[in-house]
């Protein structure tokens, strides 16, 4: 059945939870394609079978067996199955086994009109001041950091440019600063809607990088177009291309990456020029 | 032919149709203020500790007391009203209607300055979410009295006494839908009060 | 009925009283079939040209290009205006008022044997409020502003900043009014007004569904009326109820008081909402029973599981409303309590399906035009209603959430699930309402392209969830690279599309010919067994039938052994 | 109404407005007195719900005559009541579990 769904069009999935997300989609598409055959042949037999140039005079009384019993409760029970053998869980792992920040990679993601703002605490690990006054987009401070502060001198600030390393926790830390947005990596089977007032945690491994990923679509329409964050909520004129880009690295790239990342900041008084290479904006 | 169990009950129900229909709206209102409850108690847990404590003491709480009394005594006289109609007493029942008309009208102009008294000291709905939800509900409780008062004026003035000439008990019936709704606005007030007021 | 009734003084009506302003359950069932109608295809043409859009992105549109400026393409926010209106006039103008207003106006007095309903006023009322709710919602597009862009969620705070949206909302105010008057006469015409013998359980499946709808309406929409009023004030009074304190748009801080909450909106909104999807079905689903009924000839197996069906549906749509919301954020004990209900929902509507289905069984089964609507709502609906149990999960619908996905499981059950039950409802009732049969070649030359077609439209939605494709996509996936697998589609759904449009000709001519040259039909022309089909055709004004109604069988009496016809009309001694 | 109200009746049931209306007005004083109780907060919601609780259910009861009124409207007005608290609560409940996570 994976094999059926992936041929439909689902990606291929590069998370560890997106396994567990997967087998339920499977075990719910079984249950649908059952009911939806077995009723479908009793459908068609009947009205062949009934019809009214054959079947000229209707029976009263009808099915008398209880079998249709038996199915509902069959349903109810794969039912049941479903949501204790799989959907309960995932949502624990999802909600309960967020990983402490000292254990995994830190990320913060602001969502805003319509952009997201990817912000890393740099190499002391601590986020640093942010301040909604201190917002100015023409400074290109979109997040308000307070680059004062001694926590934010490091903080390595990005818009729609987001890396991570493969193998990995990451933590991100989900926030928006005006409408909802929701922050989608189909790929890794990630969604989460991101709530002005609210700061939601959500946590995923990659188990592929980037560059194994494109070898795995070579020849197909998708050829040459890694990953992306996608936002999954209307926010408005521009929400239709409203994307970023994510690059899962191995941890050599990723670390050679953040270094880079780092030098640029020191290297220029301004802290707001490097927004990557991203195209049409 | 006419519709059937206007003035007689069904007998297997036991309800004529207007009694069933106004207490169906009413339940439509019970949801319509839970909403809006729904609402205050979110949002209060929502807000920041002592928010609302603190816009709730600019309230005049005076006032609101002077109010439920009078929202209260309008309500009997609303149920003596009906009251006398059954005892076919009709010039009490104009005499009880009248007093719920003032009573309601009192309310109101009362209302009136608490409102226009906020405004003076440059308090409006944007002022903060307590005050928005003060007014909104207070506003369409406000509303619901307005409403109220138009039906009874009707049934005060003589435009509708035909009918209790005619027919005496559909009369009645009338009045007495129009007290259901009276003292569900009532009621609504009495959860009202101490809600924004007192707590 | 009682003995000093001025029984005749209805004659001397002019024709404004008669048609316009009528107080007749039947002129205004009619009056809100026509309007809703209409607006049915009023929204299709919205989506027709979204799709132009889907599938041509930045194209010029052809014929109504003129309307969208200059370019004579559709920018980004003309589509997600288009896209608003067509959900919000589909379901709240369009659905909603044919299924409840027009159907359950029309015909719920006449199976419980009424001569009207309880309060026909107030029925007047309630039409006329709908009217103005959708002259209001049409008028948004001439307006400065423009029509409501944030979706038919209007979740805030974009909600509160995009343009368009107080119209929406105080036209909602009407149509929720609207809903209101209609659900609360309803329920008191079939508890007060039924015939002498007709109990409840010897009401029809339809009296039924309408019976439940209108306490779902009821007690549903005054949570959403005060959502709308709150929103209101967010945007006129300056208020912050669904604003949460240091909002930045577009740089500025957005200057109001704070502290609300965007996620209060969503629990008062889906609180309706959600409730509000079971109006659509319901009705849909009574009118199959009764026609399944009378095609197969034989009673409705399970008749009495179905209705408990319904009521418990009924019920347990009040409580699983937080399944559209498993996204932001939520809990485990949240999360676990909404699925677990979302699941429990499903099995009512197992068993009224599969009751259906086994009704089949043992048949006579006629193919005429309403049989086949009917027949073909079983497993279109079956579709939509499946693809609901992955979105149900929780689990799974993290992945599927706001995908076309969502999109075809819901227009599988509201498209070729309510819209072919309702076209099956106006097939098996024209005659009654009009005395004329509609045409059986036309109707087939309606269903079948009508059925091809829709499932062009809607089968590959459920590609493009399965390969995350966002809704609400102006330009239909373009710019994301996961889409590129499966834009192709686009382009078929949109012919379809195009082609279901057309398929709706015969069906238009159908009616406006039968209307004046079919064939005429007498009281019966089904042969079937409710109350209505013992009065004239089309049922006298004002008093629908012309002698005592007295109810002495339970509603689908077909081929009983004992009786001499295959059928026992209920008010047969 | 016709049958159940007799004149002695509802002389009677003018006797239980007045009483009714009586215990309202001190109900209403009682109310405003406790909230210049020294009481925690909890403790005064608690207080003042139950008062007014009190005070609609006379209202409800005796004014609108629900003590005697008839099964079908009592049922509606159950379930009524029943989704008026799923309604309140589930949205309270499911505030407090996304503060959770
Ligand atoms: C008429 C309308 C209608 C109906 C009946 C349903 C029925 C159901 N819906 Fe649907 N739903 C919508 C209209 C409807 N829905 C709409 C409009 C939305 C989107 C709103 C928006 O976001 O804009 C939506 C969205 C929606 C979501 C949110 C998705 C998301 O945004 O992430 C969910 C999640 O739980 C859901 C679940 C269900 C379930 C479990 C049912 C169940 O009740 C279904 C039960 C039915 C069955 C299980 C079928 C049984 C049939 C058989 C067994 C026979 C089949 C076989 C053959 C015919 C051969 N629906
Ligand atoms: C009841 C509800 C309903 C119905 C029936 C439909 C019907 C259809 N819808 Fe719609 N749709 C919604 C409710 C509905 N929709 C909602 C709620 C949304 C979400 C909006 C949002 O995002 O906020 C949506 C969104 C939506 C989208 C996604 C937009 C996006 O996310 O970007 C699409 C895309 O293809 C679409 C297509 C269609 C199509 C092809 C039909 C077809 O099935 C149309 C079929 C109709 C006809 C064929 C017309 C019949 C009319 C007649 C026969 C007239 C006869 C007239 C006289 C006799 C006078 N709809
Ligand atoms: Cu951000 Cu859509
Ligand atoms: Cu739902």
């Amino acid at each position: 059945m994976l094999d059926f769904l992936h041929s439909l069009g689902l990606p291929a999935n590069l998370s560890i939870q997106g396994e567990y997300i997967d087998n339920a989609n499977v075990l719910m598409h079984w249950l649908m394609l059952y009911l939806f055959v077995g009723w479908g042949i009793f459908f068609i037999v009947s009205l062949v079978k009934f019809r009214a140039s054959k079947n000229k005079k209707a029976d009263y009384n009808g099915v008398k067996s209880h079998l249709s019993s038996v199915l509902e409760g069959a349903v109810a029970i794969v039912e049941i199955i479903a949501l204790f053998g799989f959907s309960y869980p995932v949502w624990a792992y999802r909600v309960n086994d967020v990983p402490d920040s000292r254990d995994a990679i830190n990320i913060r993601v602001i969502a805003q009109q319509f952009a997201w703002n990817i912000h890393y605490p740099g190499e002391d690990g601590v986020f640093g001041r942010t301040d909604i006054n201190l917002v100015d987009e023409a400074e290109q401070n979109f997040i308000g950091i307070d680059r004062s502060d001694e926590f934010a001198k490091d903080d390595i600030i990005l818009q729609n440019q987001m890396h991570i390393p493969v193998n990995k926790k990451i933590r991100v830390e989900l926030s928006s600063k005006d409408v909802i947005h929701n922050f989608k990596l189909p790929e890794l089977r990630v969604s989460q809607d991101a709530i002005p007032g609210m700061v939601i945690p959500v946590h995923f491994t990659a188990t592929m990088t980037t560059d194994d990923f494109l070898e795995t679509v070579v020849g197909t329409p998708r050829e040459g177009k890694g990953l992306e964050i996608a936002c999954a909520q209307l926010c408005g004129i521009t929400h239709y291309r409203m994307r970023g880009y994510l690059t899962v690295d191995t941890e050599e790239q990723y670390n050679e990456w953040l270094a880079s990342e780092a030098e640029y900041l020191d290297s220029s008084d301004d802290d707001g020029d490097e927004w990557g290479d991203d195209d049409d904006w | 032919m006419e519709v059937p169990y206007i003035v007689k009950e069904r007998e297997d129900t036991g309800l004529i149709n207007s009694k069933l229909g106004i207490w169906i709206f009413l339940a439509s209102e019970i949801m319509l203020f839970g909403g809006l409850f729904s609402a205050y108690i979110f949002l209060r847990l929502a807000a920041p500790p002592g928010d609302f404590d603190y816009w709730a003491s600019k309230l005049s709480v005076p006032m609101a007391t002077v109010n439920t009394m009078i929202l209260i005594s309008s309500s009997v006289s609303m149920v003596m009203a009906w009251a006398s109609l059954k005892l076919n007493d009709f010039s009490k029942y104009k005499m009880y209607m009248g007093i719920t008309l003032l009573c309601s009208a009192i309310f109101l102009v009362i209302k009136y300055f608490e409102y226009t008294g906020k405004f003076h000291h440059g308090i409006y709905p944007s002022s903060s979410t307590f005050m928005a939800i003060y007014f909104t509900l207070t506003g369409l409780h406000g509303l619901h009295i307005l409403g109220g008062i138009a039906v009874m004026l009707y049934f005060y003035l003589p435009i509708s006494h035909g009918l209790w000439r005619e027919q005496p008990e559909h009369f009645s019936n009338r009045v007495e839908a129009l007290g259901l709704y009276w003292h569900f606005v009532d009621l609504v007030w009495i959860f009202l009060f101490p809600v924004l007021y007192l707590l | 009925m009682s003995s000093n009734s001025h029984s005749n003084d209805h004659h001397d009506e002019n024709f404004i009283q008669k048609y316009i302003f009528s107080v007749d359950h039947k002129v205004i069932g009619i009056q809100y079939g026509i309007t809703s109608l209409l607006f049915l295809l009023f929204g299709f043409s919205l989506m027709a040209i979204m799709r132009w859009q889907l599938a041509y992105p930045d194209t010029v549109i052809p014929i109504v290009g003129f309307l969208f400026g200059e370019s004579g393409t559709l920018a980004s926010e003309q589509y997600n205006s288009l896209g608003a209106m067509h959900g919000t006039i589909m379901i709240f103008l369009g659905i909603v008022p044919l299924a409840v207003g027009a159907f359950g106006n029309y015909l719920v007095p006449l199976q419980i044997g009424a001569v009207d309903m309880a309060f026909p006023k107030l029925n007047a009322a309630s039409y006329w409020s709908y009217f103005v709710g959708g002259v209001i919602m049409i008028s948004s597009f001439f307006m400065p502003e423009g029509a409501a862009r944030s979706g038919w969620t209007s979740y805030p705070p974009l909600s509160i900043f995009e343009n368009g949206q107080t119209i929406w909302l105080i036209s909602m105010i009407f149509l929720i009014t609207s809903s209101l008057l209609g659900s609360m006469n309803i329920i008191v015409t079939i508890v007060q007004l039924r015939v002498p013998g007709l109990t409840w359980m010897r009401l029809p499946l339809f009296v039924w569904a309408q019976f439940v709808t209108s306490f779902l309406l009821v007690l549903a929409f005054p949570p959403l009326e005060a959502a709308a009023v709150l929103q209101l004030m967010d945007r006129v009074a300056g208020t912050s109820f669904f604003l949460p304190s240091g909002l930045v748009m577009s740089g500025e801080i957005v200057d109001v008081a704070g502290s609300g909450s965007p996620l209060l909106w969503q629990h008062l909104f889906w609180f309706l909402a959600h409730p509000e999807v079971y109006v659509l079905i319901l009705p849909a689903l009574g009118i199959v029973g009764e026609i399944l009924a009378n095609n197969t000839r034989k009673p409705i197996w399970g008749f009495k599981s179905i209705i408990y069906s319904m009521v418990f549906l009924g019920f347990c749509s009040f409580i699983v409303w937080a399944h559209h919301m498993f996204l932001t954020g939520m809990g485990q004990a949240m999360s676990a309590f909404f699925q677990t209900t979302t699941m429990i929902i499903s099995i009512p509507s197992v068993i009224i399906l599969t009751s259906y289905f086994l009704s089949l069984w043992g048949g006579s089964i006629r193919f005429n035009t309403p049989m086949l609507f009917a027949l073909a709502f079983l497993p279109m609906f079956g579709i939509g209603g499946l693809t609901g149990l992955p979105l149900g999960l929780a689990a799974s619908d993290i992945y599927l959430h706001d995908t076309y996905y969502v999109i075809g499981h819901f227009h599988y059950v509201v498209a070729p699930g309510t819209i072919f039950a309702l076209f099956a409802g106006i097939y098996y009732w024209f005659p009654k309402i009009t005395g004329k049969k509609m045409n059986e070649m036309l109707g087939k030359l309606h269903f079948w392209p009508s059925l091809i077609f829709m499932n062009g439209i809607f089968m590959p939605m459920f590609i493009q969830g399965l390969a995350g494709v966002s809704r609400r996509l102006a330009d239909g996936g373009v710019s994301y690279a996961h889409a590129s697998g499966v834009l192709h589609l686009n382009e078929f759904m949109t012919t379809s599309a195009f082609l279901l449009g057309i398929a709706q000709i015969p069906f238009i001519i159908n009616i406006i010919m039968s209307l004046f040259s079919g064939e005429k039909a007498g009281r019966n022309p089904w042969n079937a067994t409710t109350v209505e089909w013992a009065a004239p055709s089309p049922p006298l004004p004002h008093v629908n039938f012309d002698s005592d109604i007295v109810v002495h069988h339970s509603s689908y009496e077909y081929s009983n052994p004992d009786a001499k016809k295959d059928f026992i009309l209920q008010t047969e001694k | 109404m016709s049958t159940e109200h007799s004149k002695e009746s509802i002389q009677e049931h003018i006797r239980v407005y007045i009483m009714v209306f009586g215990a309202l007005a001190v109900l209403t004083v009682i109310t405003v007195l406790a909230s210049f109780l020294n009481v925690s907060t909890s403790e005064a919601i608690f207080l003042a719900l139950i008062i007014a609780s009190v005070k609609a259910s006379l209202v409800a009861g005796y004014f609108m005559h629900l003590i005697s009124e008839k099964s079908i409207i009592i049922s509606i007005l159950l379930l009524t009541v029943f989704f008026f608290f799923v309604m309140i609560f589930l949205p309270l409940i499911s505030y407090t579990d996304h503060a959770n996570i």
